[in-house]
């Protein structure tokens, strides 16, 4: 080995400098460990004077290979390859031990502290000396971008992108864009009316020339990576002609089929076979529900056809695919509703005056099948005691654990309204009021002077098997106050479930299409949850939105803003590098027997025909290594974690067991130890 | 990582759970009542089961086994089932019963008395004795009740529907040296 | 189809008519029960009062002379207070080890060993609708129940604790006693309080208590207009029955319900006499009710399907399966 | 290989030997055909124990590095082998390990799977045939009246011939096919050799020379041979069939799959692999076709009755842990600071 | 040696998403445990080659700890199910060469389960602890007094099989 290399031992202050002997540490890799040329221990090597030590002593003494114990390498090996490259070092032939996370801070014996430091020191001097030059690639970012979800979140990053010149491919699932936003009547803690602030925004999507937005479809496949990724949509068939439709309605009005319509009116409102969810609908275009038009049910009636004056309509439309090259990917899927029936007690589905949240959102919108009126499922009652009863599948074991984010302030919101629309008494049935944003805690407090009656202790059951007085006819909300200590049943009229968000029922099948991951409770994944919130292990695809986790509509919106932000940085800079830690198949080696195959899940791995081998795209490849470790015939390798390199740093971590010489020694560890 | 480390009170928290199966589950209650709410018998508790367990929290050890709340259980499952954070509550009913007679804690003799007449005879016979039991427990304890329900009893025997005499199983004995061992390992 | 089979104290006493009414269905539905020689008490509600590893002991010996070899691998329980037993012990051996050792180190003071898991511990019910099934069971109606308004009442044994999912149906509204009863041709009232508790022990030791939860339930099946509540549990069976006299007096109530076993109504419906059913040992008696039997009876008209113009009702969610 | 005018060179020596094998290998060498003539036109050969009469002791008077060539097949199960590995070692300029048994252990390996104990306990006690009432075992050193008998020590772990002595090239296969043995030899005697201590063969595996159609591969259960009629032109592994071809080292020209039998992996690993049985196992369990923990389990359970004679059968002595644990190993082990 | 002084080596194969990441949490939290294993970190739990264990095992290691995320959490989506796959066939194999359970373990720790993966570390350890030293390279190190039995050849041959001319 002719490496030359230099060993740097931090003390971190007093952080690794207390528990281990960091002086011994440096003298022992200097006295003992092949290659290595100089030992020095150092305060902070993180600092600049710290890095300054390593790159005099790159030019000074000629290192070539640099090892820096201190903290775990996911906070400062960044800055040590800086460092050595401008120096001009390559990055990658350095190397850390991560002493603190795993010796000092873990450690309560100094003299094992001290000892598994050696171990660890031997370890990395050990690796550096076999890792290689790699250089990250260059490719050019297409300018245009995927965004995926027309919901609110959607829509931001859309007309932020679109504001700044660039070009936007947006696919929406639903004939219209809007999201769930498009269904509430009032946002909080403000009151606006929620279509008042929506509708601008989606008509803005509408016409904006650089926003081609592809409603009533869905992606089909992504292949590519970032920066270039091909994508292919399909647009399904609306049996309406796009540019013969003026959107005057009259195909709605003459339909006469009429159905419960269970997205947009959350199944509480008719809507005919031939619809546009809501009059707003951005596009204006109607769309032809297969499942239920008489025509496709039974061969006749075309009313629609008869009276359209454009001749719009056409049945004989199938599906069609759209292949568009895009540089970025900005999915904001959303979530769906938690489905209330699962928790039977509380009788949602069987007790006839139980409502969803997004039911109840559509009883109050003046757009909705009340009209605006907010009345008991008779249509005709209004409520004179309403309950809300909060994390109805959130914050429980037994559906979601995590909190829904949104209910307390929406219990607020739908309180204020039920007092203003009927005078009807309200019930809130919480666990913990989580009012967490701003002007949040003073709509809280206003609710407290409407009147609104708070009740700490979620609800162990809605019954209508009255057995009080004044229980007759009403559904009885029991539950345990638990600030009082008692059981307490609250007949009321009406109940609202504030049911939880959930991830979409196709979630995981979308993160693979799209190569993001889910966490055990089927949210997205983010790439740091703190410090890289809205990109995802593949690089140019960004997630924002609830799609990522529950959160009200500022935060969906300020995601969906750094999202645009994020992509909008890609494309300003043009190009971008591909981190070098990739695997490659060396063709003289491969068979072709295709056991790596199907191993990819970025689908990097392509097999030539032509060739019998099979072939990574170096820009598709995250650097897992799952296919180097599965391929038989050893074919394959990863750069920057090859087998040698690893089996090197096992050696050196072993060096207690099996000494310098790298054979094993059956003597373990006695001179190690300072005497 | 024990949890234990400079409380003080967590002494009586981690006998409570040592004893429960699952009762770990115990230290992450929400407060959140569905227990409280659930209970059949929750308006004759003292205490809300949700408050034994900040009770227990907080180490009341002897307010805690003093309730009558475990004694009021009827083993419906219904907080247990319902609980969002799956603590295992029936069990620790159980346990805290189990405790605070042990303690001889829980002053109202009934509950505790009508269990152990029942395991009187299951000890003795290997099979429960209703008619045994009804009369053994009920005279000690109600003889006024026993009055009123009189005229059931002797319905349930004109019915054919209450043995007058016990059946002993064959094995009373290896029950018994079961039950013997079983009692020992748990150190009772 | 074989099965092990544990009757419990309460079917050689109080509930002597759901032993009879077992028995007497049993083979014509094709089931042969093996009795579990030599059985013991399941303990109850009672004796995990007092012991833990002891009345883990005390189910597990029954585990134990239940298992082997050339036995049935499902162990049927018709009392759900022995279910739960048989279940929650054969489950916790599994998931708690020190408690399975520990429970089979006592066993082994006896000679005896249980593996948990290797029984399947089933209700009564559990076998009669998913082994025999409602298909096969309808086609052995001869005697539809046709106009009997019946609530079927599960209490809480039967379908809590969930046990990791293990439960037979759903834990706060199951449905198959409901279309076991349709499947006899009864009229289910969908009783909201099917699965409430029937007071357990504390008609013995809290009367007042057990009188109220009683009074509750005997309350709501009046208010449903029920002829009669069916049940599976011997527990249920007796507090509701033998103490409906005492709450009428108690409270002040009218009650006059009689309550059945399941499968006694499984019997009638297949055409058996009431005394082989030991139907007539119940003591609220159920001879009024059951004249109905064969009478024709004015069935309800269906609610009407079709919207009308000036309904302005809202559709009722959707039901999602599963 | 001079033709006949040309002045012939000094003839070199050569030596074959035989150490744990079943000799298969010697008839490999015969396999050339009449190409035995040209070697035997270009080398003197001075021992070849299957064919001529030698003795050792004539070797050992030989200078050291004296044979030019020495095919030595069979792995180290005795004392007496390693004695003549070290040996010939020692005389010869070129030592190749010629077949699996000098390359890797080859079967005499899965003896690993036992100790010298239970094989003696099976071989002079337990089976059927034995007759031996006296319990008569191998001894060392045996006292007669003539005088003190020698048997060579019968080793508790068979070695490959490169876990003996330094092996300057290894010639893989069971046995190595006659053609892949003539290229041996054309590059000995050309001088047109790769790094010394390597594979003197193909750097890619089985599957480059089957004919069979290779498609993606997802595995639902594993098959024995007598368990399927395999379909005659997909890729066997495809099919369920544990079929080694994918991980063992191209040379035979994927005889054996061609013919419908499995690649059992007879030529060893690729080159630079460091554990046959490693890379089966990888590969293999990555295309498990499940996502349950419980399946897998069963999958591999049901499939895989034997994992060390499915995935080491020619590698064991060869692979990392070379055997299976010894109950009495840690004798030499030193004691650890405290 | 005394068995009290036995101190066991493990090498963990740490994912660089999750359990890297739970380590370096549990160091931040300074949670305190066995300083018994040394880590390598690798990019995925499907990087680690069953060839990296036996490596580990070979050189004389006491127990080799394999952690990745949670199934279904993997952040390269799905790699850590391969893991599963790999480790139950390594696993498999190393029963039949005698290897006990304990040596060789698969824990899934997130990055948020610092204290998980600190727990399930002591509890490795304890375990290796209790079964004492692997040093697999005895198992073949001395095969038994081999070097005399070498040595007696030449000489033999010398003596006895030396006919005189």
């Amino acid at each position: 080995m002719t490496e030359k290399v230099g060993v740097y031992i931090c003390h971190c202050g007093t952080n690794i400098a207390g528990p281990v002997d960091v002086e011994e540490v440096a003298r022992w890799a200097k006295e003992n460990l092949d290659g290595v040329v100089l030992a020095r221990d150092y305060r902070f090597m993180c600092s600049s004077l710290g890095q300054e030590l390593i790159q005099e002593d790159i030019k000074n003494e000629g290192l070539t290979r640099v090892v820096v114990a201190a903290c775990s390498p996911h906070l400062h090996e960044k800055t040590f390859r800086t460092a050595c490259s401008k120096i001009g070092l390559n990055p990658y032939l350095t190397q850390m031990a991560s002493i603190r996370e795993q010796v000092s801070w873990v450690t309560e014996d100094r003299a094992a502290a001290t000892h598994k430091a050696k171990m660890m020191v031997a370890g990395a001097v050990r690796r550096v000396q076999l890792q290689e030059e790699l250089q990250p690639t260059e490719v050019p970012v297409n300018p245009n971008t995927l965004v995926v979800g027309g919901g609110i979140a959607g829509i931001q990053a859309a007309l932020e992108l679109a504001d700044a010149g660039h070009k936007v491919f947006m696919v929406e699932r639903e004939p219209s864009i809007g999201g769930h936003m498009a269904q509430f009547d009032k946002t909080f803690p403000t009151l606006d009316c929620a279509a008042c602030i929506l509708t601008p925004k989606m008509s803005d999507v509408g016409l904006h020339e650089n926003i081609e937005l592809l409603s009533y479809a869905e992606v089909d496949s992504l292949s590519g990576f970032v920066g270039n990724f091909d994508v292919r949509v399909r647009k399904k068939a609306r049996y309406i002609d796009e540019d013969a439709c003026t959107g005057c309605g009259i195909c709605i009005e003459k339909c006469p089929k009429k159905v419960v319509d269970e997205v947009f009116e959350a199944g509480l409102g008719y809507r005919k076979a031939v619809y546009r969810p809501f009059p707003q609908a951005i596009p204006k275009f109607p769309v032809i529900d297969r499942d239920t038009c008489i025509y496709f049910e039974r061969g006749t009636c075309k009313a629609c056809e008869k009276f359209c004056p454009t001749e719009a309509i056409d049945f004989e439309q199938t599906d069609t695919y759209l292949d568009l090259n895009v540089g970025n990917v900005i999915m904001a899927t959303g979530y769906d509703l938690f489905d209330c029936g699962k928790i039977p007690q509380y009788g949602y589905g069987r007790l006839a005056n139980v409502f969803t949240s997004l039911e109840f959102e559509r009883l109050c919108n003046a757009a909705g099948p009340t009209e605006g009126h907010i009345l008991l499922r008779d249509g005709v009652t209004e409520p004179q005691s309403v309950g809300i009863i909060h994390c109805v599948g959130s914050r429980d074991k037994q559906h979601h654990a995590y909190c829904s984010a949104v209910c307390c302030m929406s219990a607020l919101k739908f309180g204020h309204l039920v007092m203003e629309k009927t005078g009807a008494e309200v019930y809130s049935f919480y666990i913990d009021m989580r009012p967490l944003h701003k002007n949040y805690e003073e709509f809280y407090d206003r609710l407290l002077q409407e009147g609104m009656h708070f009740i700490r202790g979620r609800v162990a059951e809605v019954t209508d098997a009255a057995r009080l007085p004044g229980e007759d006819g009403k559904l009885i909300i029991q539950a345990e106050d638990t600030l009082i200590g008692k059981q307490r049943r609250i007949p009321v009229d009406m109940v609202i479930l504030l049911g939880a968000l959930q991830p979409r029922f196709d979630a995981k099948e979308t993160g693979l299409k799209f190569g993001v991951s889910a966490g055990l409770d089927g949210w997205f994944t983010e790439r740091h949850p703190k410090l890289d919130p809205v990109a995802t292990m593949t690089d140019g695809v960004f997630i924002a939105g609830t799609c990522q986790g529950p959160k009200d509509i500022p935060d969906s919106v300020a995601q969906g803003a750094a999202a645009a932000a994020r992509v909008q940085g890609m494309i300003s800079k043009g190009t971008v590098l591909i981190e070098p830690i990739v695997a490659t198949i060396e063709e003289a080696r491969c068979s072709g027997c295709r056991i790596c195959n199907t191993l990819c899940p970025f689908n990097a791995i392509e097999y030539l025909e032509d060739k019998a081998v099979s072939y990574i795209n170096p820009a598709l490849c995250k650097g897992c290594g799952t296919c180097v470790a599965a391929c038989p015939a050893q074919a394959i390798s990863g750069a920057h974690f090859t087998n040698d390199q690893i089996f090197a740093e096992m050696e050196g971590l072993l060096y207690d067991v099996i000494g310098s010489n790298g054979a094993t020694v059956k003597s373990p560890q006695p001179a190690l130890e300072p005497a | 990582m024990s949890r234990s480390l400079g409380n003080k009170d967590d002494a009586f928290l981690n006998e409570v759970i040592e004893a429960t199966p699952g009762g770990e589950a115990l230290v992450t209650c929400l407060q959140c009542g569905t227990c409280g709410g659930s209970c059949p018998s929750g308006p004759d508790m003292d205490h809300t089961p949700r408050q034994l367990f900040q009770m227990i929290n907080a180490g009341m050890r002897q307010e805690v086994l003093q309730s009558n709340a475990p004694w009021y259980c009827v083993t419906c499952y219904y907080c247990m089932t319902r609980c969002p954070k799956q603590i295992p509550i029936t069990d620790l009913m159980y346990t805290l019963k189990r405790m605070a007679v042990r303690a001889k804690l829980y002053d109202d003799s009934d509950a505790p008395d009508w269990s152990s007449s029942f395991i009187g005879f299951v000890e003795s016979y290997g099979r429960s004795f209703e008619f045994g039991l009804a009369t053994r427990y009920h005279l000690t304890h109600s003889p006024l009740r026993k009055v009123g329900v009189g005229p059931m009893g002797l319905e349930m025997i004109v019915k054919d529907r209450m043995p007058l005499r016990p059946e002993r199983i064959k094995g009373i004995d290896q029950l018994r040296t079961i039950l013997d061992t079983a009692k020992s390992l748990e150190g009772v | 189809m074989r099965y092990g089979y544990y009757p419990g104290c309460s079917l050689t006493g109080t509930a002597r008519p759901y032993e009879v009414s077992t028995k007497a269905i049993a083979g014509p539905l094709g089931l042969t029960f093996e009795e579990v020689e030599d059985w013991n008490c399941c303990g109850a509600t009672e004796y995990m009062s007092l012991n833990k590893t002891a009345a883990y002991a005390l189910v597990a010996r029954n585990l134990a002379l239940a298992a082997g070899e050339d036995k049935p691998k499902d162990l049927v329980a018709p009392c759900s207070l022995c279910y739960l037993n048989l279940r929650k012990t054969n489950h916790y051996m599994a998931k708690y080890k020190s408690l399975g050792k520990m429970t089979n180190q006592a066993l082994a003071a006896g000679g005896l060993h249980y593996t948990p898991g290797s029984l399947n511990v089933r209700h009564l019910i559990d076998v009669i609708v998913n082994d025999v099934g409602y298909e096969a069971l309808g086609a052995r109606v001869t005697r539809p129940l046709t106009g009997l308004r019946v609530a079927p009442y599960y209490g809480c044994l039967l379908v809590r604790p969930d046990l990791n999912g293990g439960s037979f149906d759903d834990t706060e509204y199951p449905t198959h006693l409901d279309r076991l009863m349709e499947t006899l041709g009864a009229e289910v009232v969908d009783f909201p309080l099917k699965t409430h508790c029937c007071g357990g022990h504390m008609t013995q030791i809290s009367a007042e208590t057990a009188y109220e939860l009683i009074r509750r339930l005997l309350h709501n099946a009046a208010e449903y207009r029920a002829d009669l509540l069916v049940t599976l549990c011997p527990m249920c069976q007796f507090n509701l029955d033998a103490y409906q006299t005492q709450v009428n007096r108690h409270l002040g109530t009218d009650f006059h319900l009689p309550i059945l076993y399941f499968t006694q109504m499984i019997g009638l419906a297949m055409g058996m006499e009431p005394k082989a059913l030991a139907i007539g040992q119940e003591i609220v008696s159920a001879a009024s009710v059951l004249r109905k039997i064969g009478t024709a009876v004015e069935v309800e008209e269906a609610p009407q399907t079709r919207r009308k113009r000036d309904d302005k009702s809202l559709p009722m969610p959707r039901i999602r399966e599963g | 290989m001079s033709d006949g005018g040309a002045p012939t060179p000094e003839k070199g020596k050569l030596a074959l030997y035989w150490a744990a094998s079943c000799g298969g290998c010697e008839i490999a060498v015969l396999g050339i055909d009449d190409k035995v003539l040209k070697v035997a036109e270009a080398f003197d050969i001075v021992l070849w124990p299957c064919v001529m009469d030698g003795k050792v002791r004539d070797i050992e008077k030989m200078p050291d590095k004296s044979i030019d060539l020495c095919l030595f097949n069979g792995a180290i199960r005795t004392s007496e082998q390693e004695y003549m590995a070290q040996l010939l070692r020692r005389k010869s300029k070129v030592l190749v390990a010629f077949g699996s048994c000098a390359a890797e252990g080859c079967i005499p390996a899965l003896a690993n799977m036992n100790t010298r104990e239970e094989i003696f306990q099976t071989a002079y006690h337990d089976t059927p045939s034995t007759d031996n009432p006296d319990g008569v075992r191998p001894q060392i050193e045996t006292e007669v009246p003539e005088g003190t008998l020698h048997l060579p020590l019968f080793y508790d772990t068979v070695k490959t011939l490169g876990q003996s002595v330094e092996v300057d090239y290894y010639l893989p296969g069971c046995p190595p096919e006659p053609d892949r043995i003539w290229d041996a030899l054309v590059a000995i005697l050309t001088g047109q050799l790769p790094a010394p201590g390597s594979v003197i063969g193909a750097t890619t595996t089985v599957c480059d020379t089957c004919p069979r159609t290779r498609n993606e591969k997802k595995i639902k259960e594993f098959k024995r041979t007598w368990e399927i009629i395999p379909d005659p032109d997909t890729c066997l592994l495809e099919q369920g069939v544990v079929c080694c071809g994918i991980a063992t080292r191209a040379g035979c020209g994927a005889l054996c799959p061609t013919v419908g039998s499995p690649c059992i992996g007879c030529y060893g690993p690729n080159e630079g692999v460091v554990d046959f049985g490693a890379r089966m196992m990888t590969a293999l369990a990555s295309v498990i076709d499940s996502q349950d923990p419980d399946e897998i389990d069963r999958i591999i359970q049901e499939g895989i009755p034997d994992p060390i004679g499915s995935f080491y059968r020619f590698g064991l002595a060869n692979s990392l842990l070379r055997r299976k644990a010894l109950a009495h190993n840690g004798d030499g082990r030193v004691a650890e600071p405290a | 040696m005394s068995e009290s002084a036995f101190e066991p080596k493990i090498v963990g194969f740490l994912c660089n998403w999750c359990s890297y990441r739970a380590a370096d949490l549990a160091g931040t939290a300074r949670m305190k445990y066995e300083p018994n294993i040394r880590i390598i970190r690798v990019m995925c739990s499907g990087r680690v080659d069953p060839t990296f264990v036996l490596k580990a095992l070979s050189l004389g290691a006491d127990g080799v700890m394999l952690a990745g995320c949670h199934p279904g959490e993997c952040h390269y989506i799905e790699q850590n199910y391969k893991t599963i796959r790999r480790f139950k066939m390594l696993k498999h194999t190393l029963r039949a060469l005698g290897i006990e359970e304990e040596r060789v373990r698969l824990q899934w720790a997130s990055a948020g389960e610092g204290a998980l993966l600190a727990s399930a570390i002591n509890e490795m350890v304890d375990q290796v602890r209790e079964l004492g030293p692997l040093y697999w390279p005895g198992n073949w190190a001395d095969n038994e007094g081999s070097q005399d039995a070498i040595q007696a050849l030449p000489r033999e041959h010398a003596e006895a099989m030396e006919v005189p001319a």
